[in-house]
Protein backbone atom coordinates (compact mmCIF):
# COMPACT_ATOMS: atom_id res chain seq x y z
CA UNK A 1 0.00 0.00 0.00
CA UNK A 2 1.42 3.55 -0.90
CA UNK A 3 2.42 5.28 2.37
CA UNK A 4 3.45 8.93 3.31
CA UNK A 5 6.62 9.97 3.16
CA UNK A 6 8.22 13.82 4.41
CA UNK A 7 11.07 15.30 2.97
CA UNK A 8 12.87 18.46 3.81
CA UNK A 9 15.06 20.36 1.91
CA UNK A 10 16.45 24.01 2.34
CA UNK A 11 16.46 27.07 0.32
CA UNK A 12 18.51 29.97 1.48
CA UNK A 13 16.45 30.22 5.35
CA UNK A 14 13.39 28.89 4.05
CA UNK A 15 12.70 25.02 4.81
CA UNK A 16 10.67 22.97 2.44
CA UNK A 17 8.93 20.50 3.50
CA UNK A 18 7.82 17.74 0.45
CA UNK A 19 4.77 15.61 1.41
CA UNK A 20 4.10 12.40 -0.70
CA UNK A 21 1.48 9.61 -0.22
CA UNK A 22 -1.42 10.04 1.71
CA UNK A 23 -1.83 12.38 4.86
CA UNK A 24 -4.60 11.51 7.11
CA UNK A 25 -5.03 9.89 11.22
CA UNK A 26 -2.61 7.63 10.49
CA UNK A 27 0.42 9.66 8.88
CA UNK A 28 -0.33 12.73 10.40
CA UNK A 29 2.13 12.36 13.30
CA UNK A 30 4.97 11.77 11.01
CA UNK A 31 4.13 15.69 9.42
CA UNK A 32 3.79 16.94 13.27
CA UNK A 33 7.90 15.60 13.81
CA UNK A 34 8.54 17.07 10.90
CA UNK A 35 7.40 20.79 12.16
CA UNK A 36 8.75 19.73 15.54
CA UNK A 37 11.83 19.30 14.36
CA UNK A 38 11.32 23.21 12.20
CA UNK A 39 10.81 24.84 15.52
CA UNK A 40 13.00 23.15 17.59
CA UNK A 41 16.15 24.43 14.98
CA UNK A 42 13.91 27.88 15.11
CA UNK A 43 13.12 27.34 11.10
CA UNK A 44 10.27 29.42 11.14
CA UNK A 45 10.01 30.21 7.38
CA UNK A 46 8.30 26.90 5.87
CA UNK A 47 7.06 26.08 2.82
CA UNK A 48 5.26 23.00 2.13
CA UNK A 49 4.79 21.47 -1.30
CA UNK A 50 2.11 19.15 -2.00
CA UNK A 51 3.02 18.25 -5.21
CA UNK A 52 3.20 14.49 -4.42
CA UNK A 53 0.94 14.30 -2.23
CA UNK A 54 -2.50 11.95 -3.52
CA UNK A 55 -4.90 12.42 -0.37
CA UNK A 56 -5.72 14.49 2.45
CA UNK A 57 -8.21 14.12 5.64
CA UNK A 58 -8.97 16.93 7.99
CA UNK A 59 -7.17 15.11 10.82
CA UNK A 60 -3.85 16.09 8.14
CA UNK A 61 -5.34 19.82 7.90
CA UNK A 62 -4.98 20.14 11.96
CA UNK A 63 -1.41 19.77 11.75
CA UNK A 64 -1.48 23.16 9.93
CA UNK A 65 -3.74 24.50 12.01
CA UNK A 66 -1.87 22.88 15.11
CA UNK A 67 1.97 25.45 14.53
CA UNK A 68 0.85 27.87 12.56
CA UNK A 69 -0.06 30.60 15.48
CA UNK A 70 3.24 29.52 17.35
CA UNK A 71 5.05 29.85 14.09
CA UNK A 72 3.29 33.21 12.74
CA UNK A 73 4.66 34.80 16.58
CA UNK A 74 7.73 33.90 15.69
CA UNK A 75 7.73 35.82 12.89
CA UNK A 76 7.61 32.98 10.45
CA UNK A 77 4.70 31.64 8.32
CA UNK A 78 3.77 28.10 6.71
CA UNK A 79 3.11 28.94 3.17
CA UNK A 80 1.10 26.06 1.04
CA UNK A 81 2.13 25.07 -2.77
CA UNK A 82 1.33 22.71 -5.54
CA UNK A 83 -1.49 21.62 -4.42
CA UNK A 84 -3.70 18.73 -6.75
CA UNK A 85 -6.99 20.33 -7.37
CA UNK A 86 -8.54 17.35 -5.46
CA UNK A 87 -6.36 18.37 -2.30
CA UNK A 88 -6.97 21.84 -2.76
CA UNK A 89 -10.67 21.07 -2.49
CA UNK A 90 -10.64 19.89 0.90
CA UNK A 91 -8.58 22.94 2.43
CA UNK A 92 -11.04 25.72 0.37
CA UNK A 93 -13.88 23.60 1.82
CA UNK A 94 -12.76 24.21 5.40
CA UNK A 95 -12.14 28.33 4.51
CA UNK A 96 -8.13 27.80 4.79
CA UNK A 97 -7.49 30.33 1.52
CA UNK A 98 -8.40 33.17 3.66
CA UNK A 99 -6.38 32.16 6.67
CA UNK A 100 -3.11 30.63 4.64
CA UNK A 101 -0.93 32.12 1.56
CA UNK A 102 -1.64 28.88 -0.97
CA UNK A 103 0.79 29.51 -4.08
CA UNK A 104 0.36 27.24 -7.26
CA UNK A 105 4.07 26.75 -7.35
CA UNK A 106 7.07 26.40 -4.91
CA UNK A 107 8.83 29.43 -6.38
CA UNK A 108 6.04 31.87 -5.78
CA UNK A 109 6.00 30.85 -2.23
CA UNK A 110 9.76 30.75 -1.40
CA UNK A 111 9.28 33.96 -3.12
CA UNK A 112 6.92 35.57 -0.84
CA UNK A 113 9.72 34.92 2.15
CA UNK A 114 12.53 36.42 0.12
CA UNK A 115 10.59 39.82 -0.81
CA UNK A 116 9.25 40.29 2.95
CA UNK A 117 13.14 40.02 4.07
CA UNK A 118 14.40 42.79 1.64
CA UNK A 119 11.66 44.89 2.64
CA UNK A 120 12.20 44.82 6.25
CA UNK B 1 -16.92 -4.87 -17.26
CA UNK B 2 -19.12 -1.89 -17.86
CA UNK B 3 -20.34 -0.93 -14.67
CA UNK B 4 -23.87 -0.13 -14.17
CA UNK B 5 -26.57 1.51 -12.37
CA UNK B 6 -27.83 -1.42 -9.63
CA UNK B 7 -31.26 -2.41 -10.57
CA UNK B 8 -31.83 -3.08 -7.21
CA UNK B 9 -30.26 -3.12 -3.55
CA UNK B 10 -26.77 -3.96 -2.97
CA UNK B 11 -25.54 -4.62 0.76
CA UNK B 12 -21.76 -4.28 1.12
CA UNK B 13 -20.16 -4.61 4.99
CA UNK B 14 -17.12 -4.22 6.56
CA UNK B 15 -15.94 -4.81 9.76
CA UNK B 16 -12.82 -4.18 11.02
CA UNK B 17 -10.28 -3.14 14.17
CA UNK B 18 -10.93 0.56 14.83
CA UNK B 19 -6.98 1.55 14.44
CA UNK B 20 -5.88 4.15 11.78
CA UNK B 21 -3.70 1.92 9.88
CA UNK B 22 -7.17 0.95 8.97
CA UNK B 23 -7.98 3.41 7.41
CA UNK B 24 -6.21 3.26 4.00
CA UNK B 25 -7.62 0.08 3.41
CA UNK B 26 -11.44 1.20 4.26
CA UNK B 27 -10.86 4.68 1.84
CA UNK B 28 -9.35 1.80 -1.08
CA UNK B 29 -12.42 -0.62 -0.61
CA UNK B 30 -15.41 2.64 -0.36
CA UNK B 31 -13.80 4.39 -3.34
CA UNK B 32 -13.99 0.96 -5.65
CA UNK B 33 -17.41 0.30 -4.50
CA UNK B 34 -18.43 3.90 -5.43
CA UNK B 35 -16.70 3.62 -8.50
CA UNK B 36 -18.15 0.12 -9.20
CA UNK B 37 -21.80 0.73 -8.47
CA UNK B 38 -21.38 4.09 -11.14
CA UNK B 39 -19.84 7.42 -9.01
CA UNK B 40 -17.63 9.61 -10.91
CA UNK B 41 -13.98 10.20 -9.72
CA UNK B 42 -14.78 13.15 -8.18
CA UNK B 43 -18.11 11.81 -6.33
CA UNK B 44 -16.34 8.61 -6.03
CA UNK B 45 -13.61 11.04 -3.91
CA UNK B 46 -15.89 13.26 -1.82
CA UNK B 47 -17.27 9.43 -0.34
CA UNK B 48 -14.36 8.56 0.35
CA UNK B 49 -13.52 11.34 2.42
CA UNK B 50 -16.56 11.72 4.56
CA UNK B 51 -16.04 7.78 5.74
CA UNK B 52 -12.34 8.71 6.62
CA UNK B 53 -13.74 11.44 8.94
CA UNK B 54 -16.05 9.04 10.18
CA UNK B 55 -13.68 6.58 10.82
CA UNK B 56 -11.54 8.59 11.77
CA UNK B 57 -13.92 9.98 14.95
CA UNK B 58 -14.78 6.43 15.91
CA UNK B 59 -11.18 5.38 16.22
CA UNK B 60 -9.89 8.86 17.76
CA UNK B 61 -13.28 9.56 20.04
CA UNK B 62 -15.27 6.16 20.66
CA UNK B 63 -13.40 4.42 22.55
CA UNK B 64 -10.72 6.18 24.12
CA UNK B 65 -9.36 3.63 26.84
CA UNK B 66 -9.25 1.04 23.95
CA UNK B 67 -8.12 1.28 20.56
CA UNK B 68 -8.96 -1.73 18.80
CA UNK B 69 -12.80 -1.96 18.98
CA UNK B 70 -14.99 -2.66 16.10
CA UNK B 71 -15.32 0.17 13.32
CA UNK B 72 -18.59 -1.34 11.42
CA UNK B 73 -18.91 0.29 7.65
CA UNK B 74 -22.36 -0.35 6.03
CA UNK B 75 -23.22 0.22 2.74
CA UNK B 76 -25.83 -0.33 0.98
CA UNK B 77 -26.97 0.94 -2.91
CA UNK B 78 -30.03 1.14 -4.90
CA UNK B 79 -31.24 2.59 -7.78
CA UNK B 80 -31.11 6.50 -7.15
CA UNK B 81 -28.42 6.34 -3.79
CA UNK B 82 -25.30 5.12 -2.17
CA UNK B 83 -25.81 4.90 1.75
CA UNK B 84 -23.29 4.21 3.93
CA UNK B 85 -23.69 4.38 7.66
CA UNK B 86 -20.24 4.29 10.11
CA UNK B 87 -20.70 2.73 13.57
CA UNK B 88 -19.32 2.37 16.38
CA UNK B 89 -20.35 1.13 20.02
CA UNK B 90 -18.66 3.86 21.92
CA UNK B 91 -19.02 6.51 24.18
CA UNK B 92 -21.23 8.72 21.57
CA UNK B 93 -21.17 11.97 21.52
CA UNK B 94 -24.82 14.49 21.01
CA UNK B 95 -24.17 15.57 17.50
CA UNK B 96 -26.77 18.95 18.39
CA UNK B 97 -24.02 20.50 20.46
CA UNK B 98 -20.63 19.61 18.98
CA UNK B 99 -18.50 22.83 18.79
CA UNK B 100 -18.72 23.08 15.54
CA UNK B 101 -16.12 26.30 15.21
CA UNK B 102 -15.32 27.82 12.45
CA UNK B 103 -11.45 27.52 11.43
CA UNK B 104 -10.05 31.30 12.62
CA UNK B 105 -11.91 30.68 15.74
CA UNK B 106 -10.59 26.94 15.95
CA UNK B 107 -6.84 28.26 15.50
CA UNK B 108 -7.35 31.22 18.05
CA UNK B 109 -8.59 28.80 20.54
CA UNK B 110 -5.59 26.34 19.61
CA UNK B 111 -7.68 23.55 18.59
CA UNK B 112 -6.42 21.40 15.81
CA UNK B 113 -9.78 19.33 15.04
CA UNK B 114 -13.32 20.15 14.66
CA UNK B 115 -13.63 20.02 10.83
CA UNK B 116 -14.27 16.67 10.60
CA UNK B 117 -18.20 16.51 10.93
CA UNK B 118 -18.43 19.84 8.87
CA UNK B 119 -16.92 18.27 6.05
CA UNK B 120 -19.08 15.35 6.22
CA UNK B 121 -21.71 17.39 5.97
CA UNK B 122 -20.50 19.21 3.25
CA UNK B 123 -19.46 16.47 0.88
CA UNK B 124 -22.56 14.11 1.73
CA UNK B 125 -26.04 14.99 0.16
CA UNK B 126 -27.66 13.79 3.65
CA UNK B 127 -25.88 13.04 7.28
CA UNK B 128 -28.31 11.56 9.88
CA UNK B 129 -26.80 10.57 13.13
CA UNK B 130 -28.61 8.12 15.94
CA UNK B 131 -26.63 7.83 18.96
CA UNK B 132 -27.36 5.11 21.68
CA UNK B 133 -23.98 5.45 24.07
CA UNK B 134 -22.63 2.34 24.58
CA UNK B 135 -24.69 0.22 22.36
CA UNK B 136 -24.88 1.70 18.78
CA UNK B 137 -23.61 5.12 17.41
CA UNK B 138 -23.94 5.54 13.73
CA UNK B 139 -23.27 8.16 11.69
CA UNK B 140 -25.27 7.60 8.50
CA UNK B 141 -24.51 9.12 5.04
CA UNK B 142 -26.51 9.75 1.72
CA UNK B 143 -25.07 10.34 -2.00
CA UNK B 144 -27.71 10.47 -4.29
CA UNK B 145 -26.64 9.31 -8.03
CA UNK B 146 -26.68 12.77 -10.24
CA UNK C 1 4.50 2.94 9.42
CA UNK C 2 6.17 -0.39 9.68
CA UNK C 3 4.46 -3.03 9.95
CA UNK C 4 4.42 -5.79 13.33
CA UNK C 5 3.24 -8.85 14.15
CA UNK C 6 -0.23 -8.34 16.26
CA UNK C 7 0.01 -9.04 19.64
CA UNK C 8 -3.82 -10.36 20.48
CA UNK C 9 -6.23 -11.27 17.53
CA UNK C 10 -7.63 -8.67 15.06
CA UNK C 11 -11.15 -9.75 13.28
CA UNK C 12 -11.77 -8.02 9.86
CA UNK C 13 -15.19 -8.95 8.33
CA UNK C 14 -15.80 -8.41 4.56
CA UNK C 15 -20.06 -9.17 3.41
CA UNK C 16 -21.23 -8.37 0.03
CA UNK C 17 -22.68 -9.61 -2.91
CA UNK C 18 -22.44 -12.87 -4.72
CA UNK C 19 -21.07 -11.18 -7.94
CA UNK C 20 -17.74 -12.12 -10.27
CA UNK C 21 -17.12 -8.38 -10.16
CA UNK C 22 -16.65 -8.23 -6.58
CA UNK C 23 -13.88 -10.63 -6.81
CA UNK C 24 -11.39 -7.99 -7.40
CA UNK C 25 -12.68 -6.03 -4.87
CA UNK C 26 -12.15 -8.80 -2.23
CA UNK C 27 -8.53 -9.76 -3.83
CA UNK C 28 -7.98 -6.33 -3.06
CA UNK C 29 -8.61 -6.69 0.68
CA UNK C 30 -7.48 -9.83 1.62
CA UNK C 31 -3.97 -9.31 0.33
CA UNK C 32 -3.84 -5.54 1.84
CA UNK C 33 -5.05 -7.54 5.41
CA UNK C 34 -2.75 -10.31 4.48
CA UNK C 35 0.83 -7.29 3.95
CA UNK C 36 -0.32 -5.10 6.53
CA UNK C 37 -0.31 -7.79 9.55
CA UNK C 38 3.11 -9.28 8.05
CA UNK C 39 3.14 -11.44 4.98
CA UNK C 40 5.57 -11.25 2.25
CA UNK C 41 4.32 -10.65 -1.30
CA UNK C 42 4.69 -14.23 -2.11
CA UNK C 43 2.90 -14.99 1.18
CA UNK C 44 -0.05 -12.89 0.32
CA UNK C 45 -0.47 -13.54 -3.36
CA UNK C 46 -1.17 -17.28 -2.21
CA UNK C 47 -3.45 -16.17 0.60
CA UNK C 48 -5.39 -13.87 -1.90
CA UNK C 49 -5.48 -16.70 -4.87
CA UNK C 50 -6.93 -19.07 -2.23
CA UNK C 51 -9.39 -16.22 -0.84
CA UNK C 52 -10.33 -15.53 -4.83
CA UNK C 53 -11.03 -19.77 -5.35
CA UNK C 54 -13.34 -20.03 -2.44
CA UNK C 55 -15.23 -17.33 -3.17
CA UNK C 56 -15.29 -18.26 -6.83
CA UNK C 57 -17.06 -21.04 -5.60
CA UNK C 58 -19.50 -19.43 -3.95
CA UNK C 59 -20.33 -17.19 -6.54
CA UNK C 60 -20.50 -20.30 -8.98
CA UNK C 61 -21.90 -23.29 -7.56
CA UNK C 62 -23.63 -22.27 -3.53
CA UNK C 63 -26.49 -20.18 -5.29
CA UNK C 64 -27.21 -21.72 -8.54
CA UNK C 65 -30.52 -19.86 -9.05
CA UNK C 66 -30.22 -16.43 -7.05
CA UNK C 67 -26.74 -14.14 -8.02
CA UNK C 68 -26.46 -11.46 -5.55
CA UNK C 69 -26.71 -13.65 -2.27
CA UNK C 70 -24.08 -13.25 0.56
CA UNK C 71 -20.74 -13.91 0.58
CA UNK C 72 -18.78 -13.72 4.20
CA UNK C 73 -15.36 -13.53 4.59
CA UNK C 74 -13.87 -13.29 7.90
CA UNK C 75 -10.47 -13.23 8.69
CA UNK C 76 -8.38 -13.35 11.84
CA UNK C 77 -4.96 -13.18 12.47
CA UNK C 78 -3.40 -13.87 15.89
CA UNK C 79 0.18 -13.74 16.85
CA UNK C 80 1.08 -16.62 14.84
CA UNK C 81 -1.24 -17.38 12.12
CA UNK C 82 -3.89 -15.85 9.83
CA UNK C 83 -7.21 -17.89 9.44
CA UNK C 84 -9.65 -16.74 6.62
CA UNK C 85 -13.36 -18.46 6.63
CA UNK C 86 -15.50 -17.94 3.43
CA UNK C 87 -19.03 -18.96 3.95
CA UNK C 88 -22.21 -19.21 2.17
CA UNK C 89 -25.69 -19.60 2.45
CA UNK C 90 -25.96 -22.08 -0.44
CA UNK C 91 -26.87 -25.57 -1.55
CA UNK C 92 -23.34 -26.93 0.27
CA UNK C 93 -21.22 -29.96 -1.56
CA UNK C 94 -19.50 -32.69 0.25
CA UNK C 95 -16.00 -32.23 0.17
CA UNK C 96 -15.41 -35.56 0.45
CA UNK C 97 -16.72 -36.79 -2.72
CA UNK C 98 -16.26 -33.50 -4.94
CA UNK C 99 -13.87 -35.34 -7.68
CA UNK C 100 -10.36 -33.79 -7.68
CA UNK C 101 -9.30 -35.21 -10.92
CA UNK C 102 -5.85 -34.48 -12.40
CA UNK C 103 -5.43 -32.03 -15.19
CA UNK C 104 -4.44 -34.63 -18.17
CA UNK C 105 -8.13 -36.00 -16.93
CA UNK C 106 -10.09 -33.40 -16.67
CA UNK C 107 -8.98 -32.16 -20.15
CA UNK C 108 -10.18 -35.60 -21.89
CA UNK C 109 -13.81 -35.25 -19.96
CA UNK C 110 -13.75 -32.28 -21.81
CA UNK C 111 -14.11 -30.52 -18.07
CA UNK C 112 -12.76 -27.32 -17.53
CA UNK C 113 -13.39 -26.68 -13.72
CA UNK C 114 -12.21 -29.07 -10.97
CA UNK C 115 -8.94 -27.33 -9.77
CA UNK C 116 -9.94 -24.34 -7.28
CA UNK C 117 -9.74 -26.62 -4.49
CA UNK C 118 -6.77 -28.43 -4.98
CA UNK C 119 -5.57 -24.91 -5.53
CA UNK C 120 -6.88 -23.85 -1.64
CA UNK C 121 -5.59 -26.93 -0.57
CA UNK C 122 -2.20 -26.38 -2.00
CA UNK C 123 -1.25 -22.86 -0.72
CA UNK C 124 -2.61 -22.67 2.77
CA UNK C 125 -1.45 -24.51 5.72
CA UNK C 126 -4.71 -26.10 6.73
CA UNK C 127 -8.08 -26.20 4.91
CA UNK C 128 -11.26 -27.50 6.75
CA UNK C 129 -14.65 -27.59 5.47
CA UNK C 130 -18.50 -27.12 7.82
CA UNK C 131 -21.37 -27.65 5.86
CA UNK C 132 -24.87 -27.31 6.18
CA UNK C 133 -26.42 -26.36 3.60
CA UNK C 134 -29.01 -23.60 2.92
CA UNK C 135 -27.86 -22.54 6.87
CA UNK C 136 -24.34 -22.35 6.36
CA UNK C 137 -21.40 -23.50 4.25
CA UNK C 138 -17.94 -22.84 5.50
CA UNK C 139 -14.19 -23.24 4.01
CA UNK C 140 -12.17 -22.15 6.75
CA UNK C 141 -8.35 -21.59 5.65
CA UNK C 142 -5.13 -20.97 7.57
CA UNK C 143 -1.70 -19.62 6.97
CA UNK C 144 1.12 -19.65 9.67
CA UNK C 145 3.19 -16.58 9.86
CA UNK C 146 7.12 -18.84 8.53
CA UNK D 1 -9.78 -0.62 -11.13
CA UNK D 2 -7.48 -2.58 -12.71
CA UNK D 3 -9.33 -4.32 -15.54
CA UNK D 4 -8.73 -7.43 -18.35
CA UNK D 5 -7.57 -6.84 -22.08
CA UNK D 6 -6.96 -9.37 -24.87
CA UNK D 7 -5.70 -7.92 -27.95
CA UNK D 8 -5.04 -10.15 -31.06
CA UNK D 9 -1.95 -9.99 -33.49
CA UNK D 10 -1.10 -12.08 -36.55
CA UNK D 11 1.89 -13.03 -37.36
CA UNK D 12 1.85 -14.86 -40.75
CA UNK D 13 -0.25 -18.45 -39.88
CA UNK D 14 0.17 -17.65 -36.02
CA UNK D 15 -2.16 -15.62 -33.91
CA UNK D 16 -0.88 -14.30 -30.96
CA UNK D 17 -3.28 -12.87 -27.94
CA UNK D 18 -1.66 -10.44 -25.55
CA UNK D 19 -3.64 -10.59 -22.25
CA UNK D 20 -3.64 -7.84 -19.65
CA UNK D 21 -4.71 -6.86 -16.04
CA UNK D 22 -6.13 -9.65 -14.49
CA UNK D 23 -7.87 -12.94 -15.69
CA UNK D 24 -10.47 -14.06 -12.94
CA UNK D 25 -14.07 -15.57 -13.24
CA UNK D 26 -15.10 -12.15 -13.77
CA UNK D 27 -12.87 -11.28 -17.09
CA UNK D 28 -12.48 -14.84 -18.06
CA UNK D 29 -15.60 -14.70 -20.59
CA UNK D 30 -13.57 -12.33 -22.50
CA UNK D 31 -10.56 -14.40 -23.16
CA UNK D 32 -13.62 -17.13 -23.71
CA UNK D 33 -14.58 -15.38 -26.54
CA UNK D 34 -11.56 -14.16 -27.89
CA UNK D 35 -10.61 -18.12 -28.30
CA UNK D 36 -14.39 -18.93 -29.84
CA UNK D 37 -13.06 -16.05 -32.47
CA UNK D 38 -9.97 -17.76 -33.18
CA UNK D 39 -11.81 -21.28 -34.02
CA UNK D 40 -14.77 -19.38 -36.25
CA UNK D 41 -11.96 -18.35 -38.24
CA UNK D 42 -10.31 -21.54 -38.22
CA UNK D 43 -7.34 -19.80 -36.48
CA UNK D 44 -5.55 -22.80 -34.59
CA UNK D 45 -1.91 -21.84 -34.28
CA UNK D 46 -2.36 -19.51 -31.08
CA UNK D 47 0.16 -17.99 -28.72
CA UNK D 48 -0.91 -16.32 -25.77
CA UNK D 49 1.42 -13.72 -24.63
CA UNK D 50 0.98 -13.03 -20.76
CA UNK D 51 3.63 -10.38 -20.19
CA UNK D 52 1.06 -7.61 -18.51
CA UNK D 53 -0.76 -9.84 -17.14
CA UNK D 54 -0.97 -9.32 -13.17
CA UNK D 55 -3.10 -12.40 -11.89
CA UNK D 56 -5.12 -15.96 -12.64
CA UNK D 57 -7.17 -17.55 -10.59
CA UNK D 58 -8.47 -21.29 -11.53
CA UNK D 59 -11.16 -19.65 -13.81
CA UNK D 60 -8.72 -18.11 -16.25
CA UNK D 61 -6.66 -21.85 -16.71
CA UNK D 62 -9.79 -23.19 -17.13
CA UNK D 63 -10.26 -21.47 -20.47
CA UNK D 64 -7.07 -23.01 -21.69
CA UNK D 65 -8.34 -25.99 -20.81
CA UNK D 66 -11.41 -26.03 -22.23
CA UNK D 67 -10.28 -25.05 -26.18
CA UNK D 68 -7.08 -27.29 -26.17
CA UNK D 69 -8.75 -30.21 -27.06
CA UNK D 70 -10.57 -29.19 -29.87
CA UNK D 71 -7.43 -27.16 -30.97
CA UNK D 72 -4.95 -30.12 -31.17
CA UNK D 73 -7.80 -32.38 -33.01
CA UNK D 74 -7.79 -29.80 -35.58
CA UNK D 75 -4.14 -29.52 -35.91
CA UNK D 76 -2.76 -26.78 -33.91
CA UNK D 77 -1.90 -25.40 -30.10
CA UNK D 78 -2.12 -22.89 -27.71
CA UNK D 79 1.40 -22.29 -26.41
CA UNK D 80 2.17 -19.97 -23.85
CA UNK D 81 4.69 -17.18 -23.12
CA UNK D 82 6.18 -14.71 -21.19
CA UNK D 83 4.90 -15.56 -17.73
CA UNK D 84 5.72 -13.33 -14.78
CA UNK D 85 6.90 -16.01 -12.08
CA UNK D 86 3.97 -15.23 -9.68
CA UNK D 87 1.40 -16.03 -12.91
CA UNK D 88 3.54 -19.37 -13.64
CA UNK D 89 3.79 -20.69 -10.29
CA UNK D 90 -0.14 -20.94 -10.91
CA UNK D 91 0.07 -22.87 -14.06
CA UNK D 92 2.92 -24.84 -12.07
CA UNK D 93 0.76 -26.28 -8.97
CA UNK D 94 -1.58 -27.59 -11.19
CA UNK D 95 0.06 -29.43 -13.60
CA UNK D 96 0.26 -27.34 -16.91
CA UNK D 97 3.52 -27.40 -17.99
CA UNK D 98 3.62 -31.24 -18.86
CA UNK D 99 0.32 -30.60 -20.81
CA UNK D 100 1.12 -27.14 -22.66
CA UNK D 101 4.30 -25.60 -24.35
CA UNK D 102 5.10 -22.65 -21.91
CA UNK D 103 7.88 -20.66 -23.27
CA UNK D 104 9.86 -18.06 -21.66
CA UNK D 105 9.42 -15.58 -24.91
CA UNK D 106 6.74 -15.00 -27.24
CA UNK D 107 9.32 -15.75 -30.95
CA UNK D 108 10.48 -18.94 -29.27
CA UNK D 109 6.61 -20.14 -29.32
CA UNK D 110 5.84 -18.50 -32.82
CA UNK D 111 8.72 -20.36 -33.72
CA UNK D 112 8.03 -23.63 -33.04
CA UNK D 113 4.90 -23.08 -35.03
CA UNK D 114 6.81 -22.45 -37.36
CA UNK D 115 9.63 -25.00 -37.13
CA UNK D 116 6.67 -27.42 -37.16
CA UNK D 117 5.65 -26.15 -40.54
CA UNK D 118 8.53 -26.41 -42.06
CA UNK D 119 9.01 -30.40 -40.91
CA UNK D 120 5.75 -31.46 -42.34
N1 LIG E 1 -17.92 8.31 16.75
C1 LIG E 1 -17.79 9.26 17.71
N2 LIG E 1 -17.75 8.89 19.02
C2 LIG E 1 -17.61 9.82 20.00
N3 LIG E 1 -17.53 11.15 19.75
C3 LIG E 1 -17.56 11.57 18.48
C4 LIG E 1 -17.69 10.67 17.39
N4 LIG E 1 -17.70 11.39 16.25
C5 LIG E 1 -17.58 12.67 16.61
N5 LIG E 1 -17.50 12.82 17.95
C6 LIG E 1 -17.39 14.08 18.73
O1 LIG E 1 -17.61 15.16 17.84
C7 LIG E 1 -16.51 16.07 17.90
C8 LIG E 1 -16.30 16.76 16.57
O2 LIG E 1 -15.84 15.85 15.60
P1 LIG E 1 -15.08 16.39 14.32
O3 LIG E 1 -15.87 17.48 13.72
O4 LIG E 1 -14.78 15.25 13.45
O5 LIG E 1 -13.74 17.05 14.87
P2 LIG E 1 -12.52 16.41 15.67
O6 LIG E 1 -12.62 14.93 15.54
O7 LIG E 1 -11.32 16.94 14.99
O8 LIG E 1 -12.67 16.91 17.07
C9 LIG E 1 -15.34 15.26 18.38
O9 LIG E 1 -14.36 16.05 19.00
C10 LIG E 1 -16.01 14.28 19.34
O10 LIG E 1 -16.21 14.88 20.59
N1 LIG F 1 -19.33 -22.94 -1.91
C1 LIG F 1 -19.73 -24.02 -2.62
N2 LIG F 1 -21.05 -24.30 -2.74
C2 LIG F 1 -21.46 -25.38 -3.45
N3 LIG F 1 -20.62 -26.23 -4.07
C3 LIG F 1 -19.29 -26.00 -3.98
C4 LIG F 1 -18.78 -24.90 -3.26
N4 LIG F 1 -17.43 -24.94 -3.35
C5 LIG F 1 -17.12 -26.02 -4.09
N5 LIG F 1 -18.23 -26.67 -4.48
C6 LIG F 1 -18.30 -27.93 -5.28
O1 LIG F 1 -16.99 -28.44 -5.40
C7 LIG F 1 -16.65 -28.65 -6.77
C8 LIG F 1 -15.17 -28.48 -7.01
O2 LIG F 1 -14.80 -27.12 -6.84
P1 LIG F 1 -13.46 -26.59 -7.50
O3 LIG F 1 -12.36 -27.53 -7.17
O4 LIG F 1 -13.27 -25.18 -7.08
O5 LIG F 1 -13.68 -26.68 -9.07
P2 LIG F 1 -14.78 -25.98 -9.99
O6 LIG F 1 -15.38 -24.86 -9.22
O7 LIG F 1 -13.99 -25.52 -11.14
O8 LIG F 1 -15.74 -27.08 -10.33
C9 LIG F 1 -17.53 -27.69 -7.54
O9 LIG F 1 -17.74 -28.09 -8.85
C10 LIG F 1 -18.81 -27.70 -6.68
O10 LIG F 1 -19.61 -28.80 -7.03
Amino acid sequence: MEGFEVNKRDNDNVAILNLKGYLDAHTAPDLESAFQQLIDTKSYNIVVNFADLSYISSAGLGVFMGFIEDIRKNGGDIKLSSMKPKIYRVFDLLGFPTLYDILDEEEKAVAKFKDAGEQS
Amino acid sequence: MVSHLPEKQKTYQLKLPSQSDNLALIRDMVSKIATQVGFDNDESSKIELAVDEACTNVIRHAYPQSPGQVIDVLIKVDANKLMITVSDKGKGFNPDTVKVSDLAESIRAGRRGGLGLRLIKTLMDKVDFQIQPGTKNQVKMVKYFS
